[in-house]
This record gives structure tokens, C-alpha cells and sequence, in this order.
């Protein structure tokens, strides 16, 4: 069934990312996804950065889909279907929340205040929900160096006692989970990690968001990184829409 | 007593239990193929492959209103000369995988049907039910004399066996089972044809509108469908629509069915379907006293 | 804001609104169609009435298994000299009583439908999915030119609107909506062939093996049959399959319908789901802001 | 869906009934009656003459189904759905359960310590479960004479002080349950009367067992008293297996 509630308040989080608020009495894991359909453009998945009775999508403006939906006014409806897959699990003490992109989104339920959090981008005005943490329990990486520690998300993590958190939440796109996979292939750390692989079902039929046989929509979009690490395709190949297999670059 | 045996054929293809993945559904990469026989099926069918690559359409490709799955996936496929690699890996698993095909015309399937065989697959099925470019609206699997020229020049040109899946969406499913009937099986049903429109937005939810009616709704039709071929023409069938547990596969080959496949089902019960089915059978048949599939084959059709 | 219109009109029928009681259920006892229309009903259709006195199957005419029922009574009916007195009874409700009628040729409609219009309906719903004489197996709606025989001839003999009632058992349902295109309405769909099987007795459940699948799994396919004769045809359509709700009701009218009619419904809501469909629509239509139904038809086409 | 039980015991009643027990974990009203299905015969209306997790159907041999059902063996299966129909009201104090031809069988799970049984027949043998009843609690009626008070059930009632009754609970063929509503109708007393019209589906759908245009497998099989004075139809005509209006001798 699709829900087509109403934006009650649509939030400009950063240059590219909006937050729509709207009230969905269903309930959701933190870490679940929708599957948000816009008429016209296309359906794609989209975490919940809140799930109470009030909920929240936290949208990036990538393309055609996102850029109408980011768009939604107060009063208009947006539709969805779900929630879907497999939420993150979680642990008391001091965790970790590892967001790149649009990642820290589907974090953002997560957030307690035992959460350090670990949020990367391009340049200074796309730190997305920084203001979460406290300048103590924030640490920042930017491509361009103008907030925090110039480079990737993995100079980052360098900086931090990563053994020290019950664990870590990791969500972003597919190369930058791979470079972190690769720095912390040795170390003894827990850590879950959000994929986002394209969808077209999200139910677990049309295999467009497999890994490894496994299907993101459904055995995920959260695995832990011993499974993660098992996976041959991980961060390598993926299929196109039409089902090529292509190579991450 | 000693264990059921759920072994059975199709055709000549011989099977470890009659639990097929229906064509797709989970059957584009060769892993997921793969990962799919490992825990329990007895076979794949990979996703319907033409001649050139495809995107398919847009999402909305799904339709979900449980327990009412609509599609219109629009045929993505990377193309025949993309998917060699893909087989290879599924066939790692050792287990049977068949090699669906879909085309315009004779031409068109004859040649993919051979590309598929050179790929190593263990039998071809001929997806009849895309759209007739000829028929405008109406699918090849209603023309009743191009499914035959279809169906013997395939059979001429590949020495695997060759599967003709038809269309329910008919006025006459005999006529065009009869017109197949130089197959090694017929694959009974394709989905039903079907659309649903939301109405808060006024708009169909498929990106194609019209789409395709699968899952428990469509078991009445499937087994309608086995059962009407059955009950006129002598040939193995491997009946499909709606199987979420073996009570509906045993309605199945009650029906006359040789074997079943499996699609929209992993929706709600995921991959481990397939071992839940085969279970099931066996404590069906344990508790029946069936010893072996054909003791209950085609029991419905006396 | 004033109250929303649900008033709407089939072709030249006014009607209170778009709820119609199907054809076959609850329509063969006066006193029960009479009771339906009081609680609400905007009109009823009468079983499908013949030449001759027919009992029909013997029991069991049913297979439920929710959501799933397949029926098939076998068209049971008192014969249309004896059909008279009912429709009085019904009649009493001053409200729209339209009689359908089945034959197996020409020239039976045409009389059945005389006599119809002398006992007082207020319309005619030609059932054109009865098996087909001539052709086995298969249903006189799937014969688009005797469809258009049948449908010019009827027109021709009476003043009352003739609705034609189509299966959506057919290749090419386009095809036979214009053949079917003089009516003053196309109704669509009857029941969808399917069949069940229990698999502890090995038989199938119904007395006449092959039923009619009707309820929620239809509605997709009832919704596409309505979206695709309104994308070419210009005529008025009644949707029915599977309606339970007033969304289900909505989605036929954003699909092109007029007006609805509901069957197996009945089953899980009794009669009181007549007013309670009315209930729900004027509640939608306010919360959405429109004020008749006009202001939504066909929505879904454009 | 279809239950299949195995039946546990057949119990020969009477001449011309046997009853069939057997497990079967479902729910069940007192009056409330199930669709049993012979494969190859046809499929019949039958109460539940036993509602607890072991149920059991009473039948008489009235003609080609019920004879084969009667002579189901233990070990063997019966085919049934449901149950369907509203059931009795109970009500505390003291009752009267009257039942003729193979009505006493739905009215069996209704008996208590507070019943009294009115029970017809033609001749003596043919008494259904006059044994649940002690001799102070039963009348008794035959056509011939060869038990209680010879005549039909109404000479029955007339020896009985019906107002002394919470709820009188009736359960026969539609011509006796009109001579005892014709009987009673001046009388100030409380009475359910279970129909028993040819039933096709038994879900509301065929219209076949309409009274007046209520459904008797779903409205019914139980109405009361004032509702079954109100019907027109009740008593006087009926449809027959084609849909012909016909009416009762
Ligand atoms: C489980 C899951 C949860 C998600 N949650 C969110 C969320 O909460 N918020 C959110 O904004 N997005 C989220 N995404 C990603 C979101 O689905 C995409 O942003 C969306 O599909 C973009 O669609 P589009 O039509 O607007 O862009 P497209 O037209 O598809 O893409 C435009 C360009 O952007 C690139 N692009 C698209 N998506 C991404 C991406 N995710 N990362 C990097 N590059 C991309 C494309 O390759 C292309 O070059 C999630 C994805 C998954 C799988
Ligand atoms: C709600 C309901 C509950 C019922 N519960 C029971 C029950 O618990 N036990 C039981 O034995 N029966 C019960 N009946 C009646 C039962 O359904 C019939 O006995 C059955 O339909 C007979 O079918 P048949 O094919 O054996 O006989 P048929 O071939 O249909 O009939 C043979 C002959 O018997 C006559 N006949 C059939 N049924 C009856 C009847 N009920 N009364 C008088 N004459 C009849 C017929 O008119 C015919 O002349 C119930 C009926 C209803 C509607
Ligand atoms: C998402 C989806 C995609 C499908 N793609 C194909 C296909 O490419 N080729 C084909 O022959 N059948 C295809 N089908 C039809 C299925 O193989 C199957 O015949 C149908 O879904 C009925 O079975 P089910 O109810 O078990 O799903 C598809 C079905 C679904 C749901
Ligand atoms: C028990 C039953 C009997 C039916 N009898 C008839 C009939 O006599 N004539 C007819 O045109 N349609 C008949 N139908 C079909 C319905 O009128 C309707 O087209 C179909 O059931 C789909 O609507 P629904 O899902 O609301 O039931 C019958 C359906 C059922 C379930
Ligand atoms: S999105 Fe289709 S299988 Fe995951
Ligand atoms: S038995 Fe069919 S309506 Fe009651």
C-alpha cells in the first residue's frame, strides 16, 4: 500500500539536502527505508532520519527524483511505500556515527547522547546534521579542508580510537564504505555498515541491489562488517539497470 | 518408514526436489543465482534475455498491496552477449540453470536460444508473452501460429530442451498449448494482465501503467491453466503462479504439474523459501504416505 | 462546505449513486433484491436469466478460501417466464432493477430481452461470458463479430438501455468492446476462469471443476480492463471485480467508470456494505475537496 | 479453506442417524453450522452437535449426500468449512430445547442442568438424544403414539407451561417451526427458531436460504421470534434449486 501524507515542514538542511517532515503512524527501525515515489519522475529509496509519529525524509539533491521530491511544499503530499529491510541493531555506551553524502541521514535515529559523530563531504556547508553533536563529540573531514580535517572520511577515522566505541554505524555510497572496510580490515572493532546499492523493487525481487547474492533491500541495507568482508563484489562490480556487470571505479 | 523422495523431471531434466525460481525474479546476477540453488532450489531460470541490453522502465516497476504484486519491469536485460558470465558463476553451484529468451521474432529466438546452449545452459525456456510487435497490445503467446514456428524452429536448432512458457492473458490457452506442443515442457503461467491506480494521486503506480498480476491472486489461474493443458494434450508441465508453501505446489501436481517455479514468494518469505517448501513436502507426503511425486502426480485430473 | 454529490448516471440511467448490486449474487429472490436496494444499493442486476427452468451445479457452486472464491453455480435460474413476479417484488423499491440475461444465440437474447423489458427493467446487462455453443471450452464474449450480432440485434428490438457484460478470458478484450461498442454501456469484468484443488481429497473442489475467480485478487485485472477500453473507446463503463471498499470503487472511477457494481463483497460485509461504501466515498470526496463525481472520472486516464 | 478431519468415532443416534465425532481446533457458536462437502456427492449444511476441541455432526440419512456422510468410518476423512451463521443467545435459568426431525442436533450444545427438551418424532426410535435429558426434563411427541403425548410437536407444547421458560430454542423443518410460531404468537414468551433452508454456499452469496431477503446461512440459521413473525415469506414460499418461487405444502 502506498501512504501519501502531507509535508507539514520542509527544512533546507544544507545547498543540496532538504528535510521533509510529514506524520506516518507506522513503525519503523532506525536504519529501515522507504521507497518514495515521485508521479511523473521515478521511485527511489530514501532512509527515515526520524521515526517517531513524526517522521522525517532527509533528502539529497542528486538528480532528476530527488531534486522534485527535496522540492515538496507544506501541504503537499509525497508518497511512499514501506518501511523495508533489516535496521541497524543496537547497543548501549559510547557508539559511533560514520555519515558521508547523504549517509548520516539514516544514521540520525541512532543519535543519543552517547553518539560521537564522524561526518564527511566535500566542502564545509554540506556537513550534514553536524549541529546534532557537540563540538566534543564531532569530528569532521572535508574534501577541500575548509571545516575540520582535509581529506576523505578514512583520515577521519584515523584520528579517532576507534576501538573505544561499542560500535560503529557507517552509511554512505559504496566506495567510500570500501575505503573504510579496507582501513579497518585489521582492527578489532564492531561496526555495521548501511550499502547503498540502486533499487527498483526494494522487496526482494528484481535482484537490482544484490551483493554476493545477497539483496541490500532485504538481507540489509544493514550488514555487519564480517559479512561485508566476505563479500566478493563488495566495492568491485555491480549490475547497471539493464543487469551489465560494471566496475566500481 | 524411510524419507519421502521429492525428486521428480521435467522433461529429461532430472531434479533433486520440484522447486524451480521462476524467471525474473533473483536471477540477474550469477551470484544471487547461484546463492539461490545453494540454499535449496532445485533450479534457476535466469531473467528473460533478448538480443540487445535494456534498461526496462523506470521505477515504479512494482506494485505492492499485499497479498496483490503487480509488475512492469519492461525486460531489463544486459543483452545475450553480456550474460555468459553470469551462468557461469550460477553454474558453479552445480545445479541445473535454464536460460529464458525472449524476441521479436523466430529469428530472434533461434539465435539466442543458441547462444544460450553454447553458455552451458541445461534447457531453454521461450518467454511467449512479451509484447507481439505485429499484434499491437496482445503478446506473441496469442498468436497461435507464430508460437508454433516459434517453438520447431528453437527445437531444430538446439539440442537442450526447450520450454515454451505461455500466456494465461488468452481466449484459448489450448489452442496455443497445442500450437507448443513440440516443446519438452510447457511453463503454466505467466502473469495475469493487470494495473492499480493510487488514488490520492489519481495516477497508475506503474511507470508502464498496465503491468503484470502475480502471487497467491493468480494460483486459481495457474492451476486452471495446468489443469485445462493436462486434461487435453500429453505433455510435462511445470506450473507457476502464487506457490508460497507446498500445499500450493501440491495443488500444482494434483493438477498434473512435473515440477513448479517460484517468484513472487520471495518477496515474503525470502530465499529461504526454498528450503521451507521442500520440508514441507516431505512432511505432507510422510504423513500421506506418498513415497514418491508421481504417486500424487495428476491426481485431481482422474 | 456542502455535502459532496455521489449521484452519477450509466449512460442514460440515473443513479444515486455509482453502487450496484452485481449480477448473481443476491438477485434471484424479489424479496431479497427488493431488501438490498432499500439498504442502499443504487440499483441490482438480476441473476442471469435464460430460455429455460436450469438448476444449475450441484454444491459444492463455491471454493472460499480468503481472500480467494471461485464459483460456478452453473447458472441456475427459474427460466424467463417465471422471472416476471420477482422483478415486481424488487420493483417495489422504486429504484433501477436492470435484467440480465444469458442464450446460447441471437436470437434468445433478442426474446429474453423482450420479455425483460415487458416485465418493467430499467435496463438490460447481456451476459456474453456463457460458454459458448459452438466454440468448446471457451465463452461467446470471445467472438467479437457474434458479439456484435448480438448487441445490434438487441438494440434493435428494445427501447431500454442494453448493457454488455464482457470476460476478461480474451486475447484481445479491445477487440470485443468495439464489437460490442453500440451498447449504451460496457460492463466489465465477469469472473476471471480459475479453479481450486483440495489437496487432501486430490479433487477439485467444485462440482464443475473450472469456476470463476472473483474478490479482491480481480480487481486488478477488472481495473486495467476499464483503463484500457476508456484509453480507446468512447462509452460509458460499469466496473466490477473485487470491490470491497470505496478506495477499491475509486480507483474504477479514475479509471474511466461511471459507476460500480459489487458481488463477493457481500460475503465478507453483508448488505449494510451498500451504505457503507456511500459513507466512505462522501467522506474521500470531502477530504479531497471534490463535489461530484465527474470531478474525478477518468482521472487516471489523462 | 477447507478442513479435513478424521473422524474419531461414528455413533449410531437412531435408525436414520448417526453421529460422527472428530478433533478440530476452531472456534464455534452453539447454533452455528458448517458446509460439509461428500467429493462426488454434494456439499450440505450441518450444525456442530459438539463445539469443544472434540466436535461432532449429527446426521440423518434424508438421501444421497447424508447416506454417505452417515457412513463415514473412523479412520477416514470428512471435508467441511466454516462454521457460518449467527448462533444462539444464552441466557441463565431455565430452557426449553425443541427439536424435531434432526433439529435436536444443533440444539445439543446448548443443553445444561436448566434445560428441559421437547423432542418429536415419528415413532418412538426415532427420538434424537432424548438420553441427555432426565424423564422430569422431557416431553416427548410421536406421530404414532408409541412414545409421550401422540401428535405432532405443537401437542407437545401444549402440555408444557412455555412462559415458565427464559428462551424456548427451536430447531426443525420450516413447516413445523411455522405451526409452532403460528401456535405461540399470542403468547408472551421468549423463543430462537433455527431455519433450515437449502443452502448452495452458504456465505451470503447465492440467495438460495433467503427469507424475506435476509440471508438464513448468514443472518441466520438463528432468528427470534419477532423477526420470523415479520417474513412475508417464512412458511409460505420459498425458492427452489433453480430460483422458482414455490410454495410449501
Ligand atoms: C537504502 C538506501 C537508503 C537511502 N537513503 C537516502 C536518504 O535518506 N537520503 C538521500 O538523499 N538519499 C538516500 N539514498 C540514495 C537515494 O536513493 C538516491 O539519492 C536517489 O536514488 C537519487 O535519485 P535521483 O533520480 O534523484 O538521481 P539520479 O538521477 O539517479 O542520479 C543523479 C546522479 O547522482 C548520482 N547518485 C545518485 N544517487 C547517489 C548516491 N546515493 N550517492 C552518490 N551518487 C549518487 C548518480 O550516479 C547520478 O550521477 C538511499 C539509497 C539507498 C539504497
Ligand atoms: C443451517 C442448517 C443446519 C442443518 N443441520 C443439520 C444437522 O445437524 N443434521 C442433519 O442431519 N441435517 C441438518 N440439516 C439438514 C441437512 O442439510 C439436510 O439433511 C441435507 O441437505 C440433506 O441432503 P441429502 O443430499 O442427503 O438429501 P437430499 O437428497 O437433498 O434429500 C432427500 C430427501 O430428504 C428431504 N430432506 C432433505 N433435507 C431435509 C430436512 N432437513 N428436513 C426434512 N426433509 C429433508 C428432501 O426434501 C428429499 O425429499 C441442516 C440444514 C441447515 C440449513
Ligand atoms: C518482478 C517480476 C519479473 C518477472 N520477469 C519475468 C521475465 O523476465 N520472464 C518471464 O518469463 N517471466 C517473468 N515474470 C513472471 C514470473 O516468472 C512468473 O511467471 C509469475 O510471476 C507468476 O509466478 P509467481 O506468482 O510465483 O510470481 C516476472 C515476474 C515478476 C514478479
Ligand atoms: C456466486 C456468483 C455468481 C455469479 N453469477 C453471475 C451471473 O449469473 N451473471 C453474471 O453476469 N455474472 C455473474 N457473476 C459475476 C459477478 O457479477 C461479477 O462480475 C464478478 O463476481 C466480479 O465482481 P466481484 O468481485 O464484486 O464479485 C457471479 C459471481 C459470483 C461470485
Ligand atoms: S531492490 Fe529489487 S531485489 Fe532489492
Ligand atoms: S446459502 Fe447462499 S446465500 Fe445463503
Amino acid at each position: 500500500m502506498i501512504y501519501s501524507p502531507r509535508i507539514l515542514r520542509n527544512e533546507i538542511n544544507t545547498p543540496t539536502v532538504n528535510s521533509l517532515y510529514f506524520k506516518l503512524d507506522i513503525p519503523v527501525e532506525p536504519g529501515q527505508f522507504v521507497m518514495v515515489w515521485v508521479p511523473g519522475k521515478s521511485e527511489i529509496p530514501m532512509s527515515l532520519s526520524m521515526i517517531g509519529e513524526e517522521k522525517c525524509l532527509t533528502v539529497k539533491k542528486y538528480g532528476d527524483t530527488s531534486n522534485v521530491l527535496a522540492a515538496t511544499k507544506p501541504g503537499e503530499r509525497i508518497f511512499l511505500r514501506g518501511p523495508y529491510g533489516k535496521g541497524f541493531t543496537r547497543v548501549d555506551g559510547k557508539i559511533l556515527l560514520v555519515g558521508g553524502g547523504s549517509g548520516m541521514a539514516s544514521l540520525r535515529p541512532m543519535f543519543n547522547e552517547n553518539a560521537h559523530g564522524l561526518i564527511a563531504a566535500r566542502s564545509q556547508d554540506e556537513l550534514l546534521f553536524k549541529e546534532l553533536f557537540g563540538s566534543d563529540k564531532l569530528t569532521v573531514a572535508t574534501d577541500d579542508g575548509t571545516s575540520g580535517i582535509k581529506g576523505n572520511i578514512v583520515e577521519g577515522m584515523k584520528v579517532l580510537d576507534l576501538e573505544s566505541f561499542r560500535m560503529i554505524y557507517v552509511c554512505g555510497p559504496e566506495r567510500m564504505l570500501k575505503s573504510i572496510v579496507d582501513y579497518v580490515s585489521d582492527k578489532k572493532i564492531n561496526m555495521e555498515l548501511s550499502l547503498e546499492r540502486s533499487m527498483k523493487c526494494g522487496i526482494g525481487l528484481c535482484d537490482s541491489c544484490s551483493v554476493d547474492g545477497l539483496q541490500v533491500c532485504r538481507d540489509g541495507p544493514t550488514f555487519n562488517l564480517e559479512e561485508v568482508k566476505k563479500m566478493e563484489e563488495f566495492g568491485r562490480t555491480r549490475l547497471s539497470e539493464s543487469g551489465k556487470r560494471v566496475w566500481f571505479q | 518408514m524411510s524419507k519421502p523422495d521429492i525428486s521428480t523431471s521435467a522433461g529429461s531434466l532430472q531434479l533433486s526436489n520440484p522447486f524451480l525460481l521462476a524467471s525474473g525474479i533473483l536471477d540477474e546476477n550469477g551470484y544471487t543465482m547461484r546463492r539461490i540453488l545453494d540454499e535449496g532450489a532445485a533450479a534457476v531460470v535466469t531473467k528473460s534475455i533478448g538480443m540487445e541490453e535494456r534498461s526496462g522502465y523506470k521505477p515504479p516497476i512494482v506494485s505492492v498491496d499485499d497479498p496483490i504484486v503487480i509488475n512492469a519491469v519492461g525486460l531489463p536485460n544486459p543483452g545475450i552477449l553480456n550474460v555468459g558470465n553470469e551462468i557461469k558463476i550460477a553454474k558453479k553451484s552445480g545445479k541445473p540453470v535454464v536460460g529464458s529468451i525472449f524476441g521479436k521474432d523466430v529469428n530472434e529466438f533461434v539465435h539466442l536460444a543458441g547462444k544460450m546452449e553454447e553458455y552451458g545452459t541445461d534447457a531453454i525456456e521461450l518467454n511467449l508473452s512479451c509484447p507481439h510487435v505485429k499484434g499491437f497490445g496482445s503478446e506473441i503467446g496469442g498468436d497461435s501460429s507464430l508460437v508454433k514456428e516459434i517453438v520447431e524452429n528453437v527445437k531444430g536448432s538446439v539440442k537442450i530442451p526447450v520450454w515454451s512458457k505461455l500466456s494465461p492473458n488468452v481466449t484459448s490457452l489450448i489452442d496455443i498449448a497445442r500450437a507448443a506442443s513440440d516443446s519438452d515442457a510447457i511453463v503454466l503461467i505467466n502473469t495475469v494482465r493487470g494495473m492499480k491506480i493510487d488514488i490520492h494521486s489519481g495516477r497508475p503506480v506503474l511507470t508502464n501503467r498496465l503491468g503484470g498480476l502475480s502471487g497467491p491472486s493468480i494460483k486459481p489461474v495457474g492451476i486452471r491453466c495446468v489443469y485445462e493443458v493436462k486434461s487435453s494434450i500429453d505433455i510435462p508441465v511445470i506450473g507457476v503462479g502464487g506457490i508460497e508453501s507446498a500445499a500450493d505446489a501440491i495443488e500444482y501436481i494434483m493438477a498434473g504439474a512435473s515440477a513448479v517455479q517460484i517468484g513472487t514468494a520471495l518477496w515474503k518469505h525470502g530465499r529461504g523459501i526454498f528450503s521451507k517448501v521442500s520440508n514441507e513436502l516431505e512432511e505432507f507426503m510422510a504423513a500421506e504416505g506418498y513415497t514418491k511425486i508421481e504417486d500424487f502426480r495428476g491426481l485431481a485430473l482422474t
